[in-house]
């Protein structure tokens, strides 16, 4: 029974009568039934359901911390269920570990993990199994031909010899995407792969999924852009609180419909009304330099949210970063509130100023992984819940049950460790943390990637409630419409200058874009 | 540095990475007091062997003599295990602090003057590992390891090899004097493991320390500075150790440059044991004194159960592995 | 008696009335020594003839460890005390405890100088290994007058740190060059004997055919720097002291450029002390000299066969 | 363990996270050769001071021979640090290695029968080292220190605390004899250097090792044998180590409990020289080879200027502090 479409040979070419419609009847590659699992008290998964066919491309869909990842961990044999079956190609398996899945055919590509930074890029793209070797002796000239292929399929020009370290945020996700395509999957699974790439890498990731589609590999992707889905996908699967809700066509779906399925509830409209910026200017900064930096200036005032924009790698988490003392300006002077801050001035000296940064990458940069989520938010705070050195429990106390129930964050305690926190909560911690300090300026680096719907309309209405108390909020963004959204007004930095600046309310997708090309004003 | 791997020599992360959070029921819950189930089950095995001699009040106080020294170290090796570092030259800066006490005893200087040369000793050498480590950016395992080497080698120095005696009274009560029939190291170990534990505990530098220890990236994004830190880190360690070296100078009314060396060992075993104690696997005071107490335990039972030396050598690495194991059940994982 | 914490004046060592047993503590810290071993087994059956009570404490080195246990059990009284190989200077806190309970200390090999720690201390004659050793030197030599001689020492230990430098004053005194300006050092024992190779090795490249001889403080020491000038091709002798088996093999091979060891005479140095330990049992009596420095023997190939090793002395 | 510090004690990662990739300018490239220029510092330094004797051949051939067994163990730490771990057993598994081979000897057996008894030693070792780190999942620093206590009771018991000798020839040339007037240990350890350099690039093996040091839950998940792999890492690195300790017996002609216990610090610091040497910051036999001659290097030149002991022992580590200084400037940043 498993006969119908399973591609001839994994190699080949093949345009197998596997079109989208046509695979909608066959039988199921992966089928995964009532899978339960839970984590100390905590019921990631509960009946959650998933069956995905060779030949389509299989939306998974949830609010942060719906289960999908997990459910994705136990059918890639990283976790052993509680209950439930798992079925491939009609026969029922149980996977002992990573490397029984992928000989089984099922790879996938994990969330927020991408690359041994240490060893070269054609080893990234060949890891595990997928190493030519004969005999166990690696042939790297093989290595280095395969990786290539790979990498070009992805359209990537990477030296294969570089340390994978060294790549830009941007070209490690795509060694990682490289490494899930050379597997030779016939079950492939994508978590959030496109949460840190630009248009450009999504562009080329689509046309390589489209044509693995079209080979009869079934696709299992999960993303929390909605555009991407309906552009992309096939069928849809929506999960809730680790349950299975609902699986269908997309075609047979809209956008709103999706968005209060997995909420369970009307989100509202997305981004809240804009506000009025006062006159006040809180940070202006002229002839910035840095690594990347090259002759910043603008000045943003109380009130204003200042959206930054431009492809990946133009500068702007540097800028952020150099605004925040987390790295050294070159030359060009900073002034909050009136006051020229040295060009020596790290991060302490910054958050006095009032300047706060939350960073780009939440695992690494933004929250200790294994501490609890008090401890987090009191990082950031020592000096205010101190006096003469000694940090006072009680003041500390006060500020996390204010972030908490201010920012409605989710968790039994706040005793509990933020690494077992959805990813939502995980950056409403990062924000509590930050927010304690009462900065002036907040500066967000992508405070949206990798959060689901619901909670990113929470992350812009937070962002307009501190405008409309006065904060100036400068914040990153590589999505377009969320930084036409959240924004009042939009820099676009090209090749580390600011290339264009527009007024959020009349701003167009495509004039930011070719600011982000470093194209003048098209108009 | 970016292209350094990730990866911990020395601290295991075996099993369960960022992702794989583990699971944890009540059964393991009640484990992860299994270093603490150790050492109670070693004090019972030699409590059952010898209920007339082992937990008399002598030997109690026997015991605790021998390891307040030890525990002293420890509490050093913790603060600097906390930063998520290690010093490999606590034991070797408390020889080469006690010789220099004993060097200048020896050529007639006042106690106090000898005392704060001793500590001046070990601040410094703190002081030292902590810039190679905070502002020059070595590897903390790599620059205490040289900068042991060097300790060693001054220490001999110093003592021109030889063991120092003959001390005034005046100094060797530090070590030997008692207190309502307790040694007086007891006392210092008890005060010095307090404060070091409200430090770790209720000061900023102390939830400073805990914080690079967790993700120092992290930390400093958050406003911690970072360097400074762990430059105080190191200088506190160093401050310790060369405080434990006197009182073992005073102790034993001698020094000499190897006197202690084997507290390096110990003292890392002891911050490792105590690390299984709580549930995020940082090293903390509490854990640190339990471990300590395991070590001191096991050569005082041993001991009085006249196990050949030999045999109590295999035994101790036995049973810390089995300390260890018991505890680290609890994290096992899928 | 029943020893000074209860009172007694221990003067009156004697077990006359009271019918307890005589209490001896006895601590070595270098029990994982062929000779420490030795002395741990010998005293231990010495006791049990003599009917004492006897509690041996061993220390490893560890004086950390060791010293508390001594001791606590000296505050838990005792009529003596017996130290084995353990130098004066490891133990203060120790004597200053036995001093408090008024509990005297025997000593085999504690220390070379005579002191009022110990109601007795007898050890062997560093002048004499000395003065054997480098005759020995000489006599092959056929006189030190402008010979090269290396003296390899080992500064932690006492009696190694005199007899070197007890011997390089007399091969000055010959007229003999000393190898490097001074005494080399040896920093562990249990690298004594890749140091020693190392640094006659090392020496010999440097100045090719620029020794004589090398004296040095101890066997395991005295074998590396004879492999390293056999592997030189030097033609220069070694000395070396303790008579371990290992030693004597090499001086009787003929073969190896170690040609003399000393023979401590640690058995009957033993039973001198025990005997003293005896005499203060039955009347208190203490030795009248608190030091002795016995002789020893210069083993060389003619009297080799007839020593016993001194890691087999048990045996 | 999830909730154990991301951050390394040992490995330095001091300021630059994911994001900051450094910059590698032309002289900085240069100067990631640090730890090369330091050696060739060295080697220059002692040639001016005794251009007559530092670079003859016997000189040449002295340093390679004392640095020969050494340099085995390095190659065991080397295997045991590429994956991220550390192996505080090796020295002490040599000896015991040693001891066994010499206690069979002593007893009469054939030298086929001490050789692989002392090897099969060092491989159970190994296995025990690697049973406990990757399925028990204990910190490989914890498990080593402990092994390493038990391995050196159980060399004192196989040598019942003296030193064995009197070996076969047969077995001593192993360690002493010389082809083309090369002593064989010094092409055992060439030979042994390659194979496991081989091994770490070309194979498998070598290459799941290098990607667990890199990251083990990526490897993990890239569906790499983490634990089969962590597990082979410590049985060869065991049997490595055993190899050295027989050669280190038949060198010396003698076996015992403590013999070559240095090789442990000196292996270490010989694989974290080495790591300076690479772009990637990882342990690499290329590099390891150059940190053992560093070490090499050093010790001989100091003897040959007529150093005291003492003050070699403080030049030593000053020199390993300014010579991995050198090359980690290449990676300083804010
Ligand atoms: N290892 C773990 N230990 C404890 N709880 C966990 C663990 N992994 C996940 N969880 C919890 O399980 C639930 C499901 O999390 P999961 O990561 O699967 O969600 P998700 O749908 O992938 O969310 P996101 O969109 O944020 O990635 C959450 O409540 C999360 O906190
Ligand atoms: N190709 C590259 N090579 C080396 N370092 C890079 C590269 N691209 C980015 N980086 C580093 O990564 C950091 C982030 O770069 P930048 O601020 O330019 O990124 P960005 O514009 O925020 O884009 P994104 O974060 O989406 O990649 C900077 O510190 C920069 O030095
Ligand atoms: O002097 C002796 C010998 O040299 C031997 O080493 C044993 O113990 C020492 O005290
Ligand atoms: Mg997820
Ligand atoms: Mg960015």
């Amino acid at each position: 029974m498993t006969l119908m479409t399973e591609p001839a040979e994994p190699a080949s070419t093949t345009t197998a009568a596997a079109a989208p419609a046509a695979a909608a009847a066959g039988p199921f590659a992966l089928e995964a039934r009532d899978v339960s699992k839970h984590f100390d008290g905590v019921h990631a998964l509960r009946g959650a359901q998933l069956a995905v066919r060779p030949g389509e491309i299989h939306a998974l869909l949830g609010e942060n911390g719906a289960g999908k990842s997990t459910l994705i961990k136990v059918v890639t044999g990283v976790y052993a269920p509680d209950g439930g079956t798992l079925v491939r190609d009609g026969e029922e398996v149980q996977f002992t570990g990573v490397r029984a899945a992928n000989r089984a055919g099922v790879v996938a590509l994990y969330q927020e993990l991408s690359i041994i930074p240490s060893i070269s890029v054609a080893e990234n793209v060949l890891l595990g199994e997928q190493m030519p070797s004969r005999g166990g002796i690696v042939s790297w000239r093989s290595m280095r031909q395969r990786a290539r292929v790979h990498l070009e399929r992805l359209n990537q020009r990477i030296p294969l010899g570089m340390l994978a370290g060294e790549l830009s945020p941007v070209q490690q996700t795509m060694v990682s995407v490289a490494r899930a395509l050379a597997t030779d999957a016939k079950v492939l699974i994508l978590d959030e792969p496109t949460a840190s790439l630009t248009d450009t890498e999504i562009r080329e990731l689509f046309v390589v999924l489209r044509s693995l589609r079209d080979e009869g590999v079934a696709i299992v992707y999960v993303s929390h852009r909605l555009e991407e889905v309906f552009e992309l996908c096939d069928r849809l699967t929506i999960m809730r609180n680790g349950s299975h809700i609902t699986t269908r066509d997309v075609s047979a779906s809209t956008i709103d419909e999706v968005i209060s399925t997995m909420v369970g509830r009307d989100p509202g409209s997305l981004y809240p009304d804009r506000g009025t910026a006062t006159e006040q200017v809180t940070i202006s900064v002229s002839d910035l330099q840095g690594r990347r930096v090259k002759d910043v200036s603008f000045s943003a005032r109380a009130g204003e949210v200042l959206g930054i924009g431009g492809l990946a790698g133009s500068g702007r988490s540097e800028l952020l970063r150099i605004l925040a003392g987390a790295q050294k300006q070159t030359s060009g002077t900073i002034t909050v509130a009136g006051t020229t801050v040295s060009m020596r001035a790290a991060v302490p000296q910054m958050l006095e100023a009032g300047v706060a940064l939350v960073p780009e990458e939440r695992r690494s940069q933004g929250v200790v992984l294994g501490a609890t989520i008090r401890d987090n938010i009191a990082l950031a705070n020592i000096p205010t819940v101190s006096s003469a050195g000694v940090v006072s429990g009680a003041r500390i106390s006060t500020i996390v049950e204010r972030g908490m129930r201010d920012l409605q964050i989710k968790a039994h305690s706040p005793r509990q460790p933020v690494g077992e926190l959805s990813g939502g909560n995980q950056q409403k911690v990062v924000l509590a943390k930050m927010l304690a300090r009462r900065p002036k300026v907040l500066l967000m680096d992508e405070p949206t990637r990798g959060i689901d719907v619901g909670t990113k309309a929470e992350i812009y209405r937070l962002i307009r409630q501190l405008a409309a108390g006065g904060t100036t909020v400068i914040a990153v963004s590589s999505e377009l419409p969320e930084l036409i959204g959240m924004s009042d007004r939009v820099l676009i930095m090209h090749e580390g200058r600011v290339s264009g600046e527009v007024d959020a309310a009349d701003a167009d997708e495509e004039v930011l874009l070719s600011y982000c090309y470093g194209k003048a004003d098209v108009r | 540095m970016t292209a350094t791997p990730t990866r911990n020599p020395g601290i295991e992360d075996t099993s369960a990475g960022v992702l794989a959070v583990p699971r944890r029921s009540l059964g393991q819950r009640a484990l992860s007091g299994g270093t603490v189930l150790a050492l109670v089950a070693l004090v019972l095995f030699f409590f059952a062997m010898r209920p007339d001699v082992f937990l008399t009040f002598t030997n109690v106080r026997n015991i605790l003599y021998q390891v307040s020294i030890l525990a002293i170290i420890a509490v050093a090796q913790t603060v600097v295990m906390v930063v998520g570092d290690f010093d490999l030259s606590v034991a070797a800066t408390s020889s080469l602090s006690g010789s220099v006490a004993g060097a200048l005893l020896t050529a007639g200087q006042s106690v106090t003057v000898a005392v704060l040369a001793a500590v001046a000793v070990g601040l410094a050498i703190g002081l030292v590992n902590g810039l190679l480590v905070a502002y020059l950016n070595l590897s903390a395992f790599v620059a205490t390891l040289a900068s042991m080497t060097s300790i060693v080698g001054a220490a001999y120095l110093v003592t021109q090899g030889t063991t120092l005696f003959n001390f005034p009274a005046g100094f060797t009560q530090l070590g030997q004097g008692r207190l309502l029939n307790i040694p007086m190291p007891v006392y210092l170990a008890v005060l010095i493991a307090l404060v070091a534990w409200a430090v770790l505990r209720f000061t900023t530098i102390g939830r400073s320390w805990y914080a690079i220890g967790g993700n120092v990236e992290v930390a400093r994004l958050s406003g911690i500075s970072v360097r400074r830190s762990r430059l105080l880190a190191f200088t506190v360690a160093g401050l310790v150790a060369g405080i434990g070296g006197i009182l073992l100078a005073a102790r034993l009314g001698s020094s000499s440059a190897v006197q202690g060396s084997d507290n390096l060992m110990f003292s890392v075993a002891a911050v490792f044991l105590g690390m299984t104690v709580i549930r995020s696997g940082a090293a903390n005071l509490g854990g640190t004194v339990i471990g300590v107490a395991i070590i001191g335990v096991m050569s005082n039972g041993l001991n009085i159960l006249g196990v050949n030396s030999y045999v109590q050598q295999v035994v101790t690495g036995i049973i810390i592995i089995a300390a260890v194991t018991l505890s680290s059940l609890k994290t096992r994982s899928r | 008696g029943c020893g000074g914490s209860s009172g007694t004046d221990a003067g009156s060592g004697g077990d006359g009335g009271s019918g307890k047993p005589f209490k001896v503590i006895a601590f070595t810290s270098g029990n994982q020594t062929p000779i420490g071993a030795w002395w741990v087994k010998q005293v231990q059956a010495d006791a049990k003839a003599n009917g004492w009570d006897l509690t041996m404490i061993q220390g490893d080195f560890d004086f950390q460890k060791m010293n508390p246990q001594v001791e606590s059990a000296i505050g838990q009284g005792a009529d003596a005390i017996f130290d084995g190989y353990t130098d004066v200077a490891s133990i203060s806190s120790i004597v200053t405890a036995a001093k408090d309970s008024d509990i005297p200390i025997f000593a085999v090999d504690a220390g070379t100088e005579a002191n009022d720690a110990f109601a007795l201390n007898v050890t062997s004659n560093q002048q004499g290994i000395a003065d054997q050793t480098v005759q020995e030197i000489s006599k092959q030599l056929g006189g030190l007058q402008g010979k090269n001689v290396m003296v390899i020492g080992h500064d932690p230990h006492p009696g190694i740190r005199m007899r070197a430098s007890l011997a390089e004053a007399e091969l000055k005194k010959a007229g003999a060059n000393i190898a490097g300006g001074s005494i080399q050092k040896v920093k562990s024992p249990a690298t004594g004997r890749t140091e020693a190779l190392a640094l006659v090795s090392d020496y010999l490249t440097a100045n090719p055919g620029g020794l004589d001889a090398v004296w040095v403080g101890w066997d395991d020491a005295a074998l590396g720097a004879a492999q390293g000038v056999s592997e030189s091709g030097s033609k220069a002798i070694v000395t070396g002291c303790d008579a371990s088996s290992e030693a004597i093999a090499a001086i009787q091979s003929g073969t190896s450029p170690l040609v003399a060891t000393v023979e401590q005479p640690w058995p009957s140095v033993n039973k001198t002390v025990e005997d003293a330990i005896l005499a203060y049992q039955k009347d208190g009596t203490k030795p009248s000299e608190t030091f002795d420095a016995v002789d020893t023997t210069l083993v060389t190939k003619d009297n080799a066969a007839s020593i016993t090793p001194s890691d087999k002395l048990g045996s």
